[in-house]
């Protein structure tokens, strides 16, 4: 079960686990992430930009390498794109396997990558407009974890 | 024509989101037809080029014809 | 927000998930594993004991600890005990924090130690009867990663 | 009396969840009024002994009065 998509709409999370959990029989474990917008001060709204012809095609290649470097039974990886308020979800990552470690390294994988090496844009608009938002340090650590 | 498309603060330098050129394009012609900031931003390596949804590695060797559309990349941000 | 329990009976992670995630206002990142009974060749059911004096307290323990390694809004920790029947969950931790390292390493580690240095017993039941289940190697491997 | 519980295998070679002793009871008592394969087993370091929820460090120290509740416990299972 693989299910990859960029949302122009709000979500609820909790909608996309269940069936995705129905959908992997068997499975033995199931690890999800969610991020949401943060309530950071002064923040109004988030914009995330993304380029049709490289941010899917890049998000299914990220869903293969995943399949390749863990025994998984299924990938749910839903990125949410436009414009959002805090409190909303972003990300949904969930994994199933037969053994928690392939579900919960595979959800660490695919969220370091979407992170900072997948075709998105983002920018937060305050009181003085709008400001691009720079991945973090600790963005490009975690991502060089997996490189070894 | 072709279509050139800006992401992220590449939009911001160019004013607009895209832009409409006449074809066929090579790296001169694109670099002379962007405004300076954005031209001048095309130099930096992080700043990648695709042509049609595939990113090219050469950005000199850029060749678009009629209905070609060329993205102007600048380094991903998130977090 | 902390919420600890032993379940006695089947249970729905998202009846679990969604109030918790409500709870956490302001998060940046949930992540939650949840371990269903395995559909093992053979198996009818799943027997998981505990004594109550031991199980419970240590579970408590080992949500101070996670409160203490990683920077934490909330953490769920519920665990199944009883019979229970393949494809039933048996075990759901779910970490909300602002940072999504934290909630992801927070929800591993509550689980390495739940699976392997936690009270309980676990056995199945098979054809010829009852078996007791002893940690796999992996266990104990995984459980090692975290006493650097 | 005193309640002595027995988890996980230790409960198969006692033959029952638990038993009730006479109070006061010390290991040697408690050894001596277990089946042979529990006594037998409870020599092993990995098996630990709790009182009223308690682990202790010392077996053979083991002193549990009229009320009190021993815990047999083997290695955790699981996996």
């Amino acid at each position: 079960m693989r299910d990859i998509r960029l949302l122009p709409h709000m979500f609820i999370p909790g909608t996309l686990i269940g069936p995705f959990t129905q959908a992997n029989p068997g499975l033995g474990g199931v690890c999800t992430f969610v991020g949401e917008v943060r309530y950071d001060e002064g923040v109004e709204a988030l914009e995330l930009t993304h380029y049709e012809p490289l941010t899917l095609p890049g998000m299914h290649e990220l869903a293969d390498r995943a399949f390749e470097r863990f025994t998984l039974m299924g990938l749910l990886m839903v990125h949410r794109v436009g414009m959002m308020r805090p409190g909303e979800p972003i990300v949904c990552v969930s994994a199933a396997a037969l053994h928690r470690r392939d579900a919960i390294d595979a959800v660490d994988f695919c969220m370091d990558h979407l992170k900072s090496a997948a075709w998105f844009w983002k920018r937060e608009k305050r009181g003085d407009g709008w400001h691009w938002i720079e991945p973090r340090t600790q963005d490009h650590a975690d991502l060089a974890r997996w490189q070894a | 024509m072709v279509t050139v498309v800006f992401l992220g603060k590449l939009a911001d330098l160019a004013g607009a989101p895209s832009l409409q050129l006449p074809a066929p394009l090579g790296w001169e012609g694109l670099k002379a037809a962007l405004p300076p900031a954005v031209a001048e931003a095309l130099a930096d390596p992080r700043n990648r080029v695709a042509v049609n949804g595939a990113l090219i590695a050469d950005k000199p060797g850029l060749q678009a014809a009629a209905g070609d559309e060329i993205a102007l990349l600048p380094p991903v941000s998130g977090g």
